[in-house]
């Protein structure tokens, strides 16, 4: 397990939790947004991606029906915004019977353990 | 075909609807011409210094689907076109008041939704 | 410490999984509106070793659903004022949905 | 005292989310804490919507919280990006985007998703209403 406590540089950043799949519900583009503008703004941020916001990160994600656009661009865009903390529930992706070979970015996972700290080390976060 | 809502451009004889702010009304009339004559109707001039911007920024677009804040602009022209370019001051040089907002619209982005 | 939020019922798909994952040790688990179906003796979704002592429901969404009398009595009945009371308490609230 | 930020992610009527951030609002002004900014998000951007118009014997969510507004001085901030999509809109923004007709007026003010950021870093305390 990482240890997700120690970065002091960390405590102050804001720390989204993203727990909605992409498509069905604007969940998970409003909360990347939100990550994007408080990292534009020069606010360190992560992402951590609990319950079922593991699928955002699902390789081959494609446009919707309607061309409605899709998340998984604005995943690879994270770098340019220099989000670069990715954090994953691995009891989350064992639950859905995926493993990180599934995902489009490369994450840190995190036992219930580490998901308790994190939630406990980061005075500032929102969940979408 | 689209009604000009407020100012047309005449370019190679052909329409092209803008907006009110000057953004493009369909983003698929983009092209280098209309570029152009969009950047002489606000009185700018294009050099290839400029164009190496709008590719980036067109680059982005197509990379991950919106138009960039300026520091990730930044950073995007630190990559493509190097360090001594991917410069917030070097880009305010080029496009005065708002790099992000004036470029992206001669690029041919989406109109930004002041969201910043 | 986290005062954690939540308002749809036990039954609802992940959400209360996600927050025991989430539940630190002195943390406190506030049952709003729909989340106030939790507080039945016996509901699926909580798990009483981890939260009991640390859990309570709001007043006025229990007892316009019928749950009042029915509140296991592991959980306190917190009114609206004992909610605000709660959020001085806890510096940092989440909110599950 | 305590400095208080509410984010409202939750439409009027719909659920019961607007109605559980506006009782939250008033007691804790109750209790001496100021209730600096709410920031409307998501679908709760409807609750900015100036042609709301519930039946007489319902509570009128948009006066309660224009009241608020007015009396406690609380910002009533709605994110600008998810209004537009949406139709919330004010005046300015009709402009800008050659629409016919607007939906917002004060004390409801369209803001950047930058005056969540900024009000989560500034307040003491944010609490998140969900639909």
């Amino acid at each position: 397990m990482t240890d997700t406590t120690q970065s002091a540089s960390s405590s102050e950043a804001l720390l989204i939790v993203l727990r909605h799949p992409p498509h069905g519900s604007s969940w998970l583009r409003e909360g990347i947004d939100v990550a994007l503008v408080a990292a534009a703004f020069g606010r360190e941020v992560e992402l951590l991606f609990q319950g079922d916001g593991v699928f955002a990160l699902l390789e081959g994600q494609a446009a919707g029906a309607l061309d409605q656009k899709g998340t998984h661009p604005q995943l690879k865009m994270l770098e340019m915004y220099d989000i670069e903390r990715l954090w994953v529930s691995q009891r989350d992706l064992d639950r859905r019977g995926l493993t990180v070979d599934d995902l489009m970015l490369p994450v840190t996972t995190l036992d219930p353990d580490g998901v308790a700290a994190l939630h406990a080390a980061r005075p500032l976060s929102l969940i979408f | 075909m689209t009604m000009p809502s407020s100012q047309t451009l005449t370019v190679d004889g052909r329409f092209v609807a803008r907006d009110s702010e000057g953004y493009l009304v369909s983003l698929d009339d983009w092209s280098p011409e209309v570029a152009e004559a969009m950047a002489q109707d606000e009185g700018r001039e294009l050099t290839p210094a400029h164009w190496e911007v709008l590719n980036v920024l067109r680059d982005f677009y197509r990379r991950y689907e919106a138009a960039p804040a300026m520091r990730p602009l930044v950073k995007a022209v630190r990559q493509s076109l190097g360090e001594e370019k991917g410069q917030s001051i070097y880009l305010m040089r080029l496009f005065p008041e708002s790099p992000a907002k004036v470029a992206a619209r001669l690029a041919g982005l989406p109109k930004p939704t002041n969201c910043l | 410490m986290t005062l954690h939020l939540i308002i749809r019922t036990p039954h609802s798909s992940g959400i209360f999984a996600d927050l025991l994952d989430a539940f630190a040790d002195g943390d406190y688990l506030l049952l709003i509106e729909d989340g106030c179906y939790a507080a039945l003796p016996g509901a699926a979704g909580l798990d009483d070793a981890v939260v009991a002592g640390r859990i309570g429901v709001l007043r006025e969404d229990a007892e316009s659903r019928g749950l009042l009398a029915r509140v296991a009595p592991s959980i306190e009945i917190v009114d609206m004022d004992g909610f605000v009371a709660l959020t001085e308490r806890f510096p940092k609230s989440l909110s599950w949905f | 005292m305590l400095s208080y930020a509410l984010l409202v992610h939750a439409a009027p009527y719909s659920t019961q989310g607007a109605l559980s951030a506006l009782r939250f609002a008033e007691a804790a002004i109750a209790r001496g804490h100021r209730v600096e900014t709410v920031f409307f998000y998501h679908d709760g951007v409807h609750n900015a919507s100036t042609l709301m118009a519930p039946p007489q014997d319902e509570v009128h969510l948009g006066e309660r919280w224009k009241r608020l507004g007015e009396t406690a001085q609380t910002a009533l901030l709605v994110c600008v990006a998810a209004g537009l999509r949406r139709g919330i809109v004010d005046g300015t923004e009709a402009t800008r985007h050659d629409l016919a007709q607007y939906s917002v007026e004060p004390p409801f003010e369209l803001t950047g998703i930058g005056q969540l950021v900024d009000a989560v870093l500034t307040h003491d305390r944010l609490i998140t209403f969900p639909p």
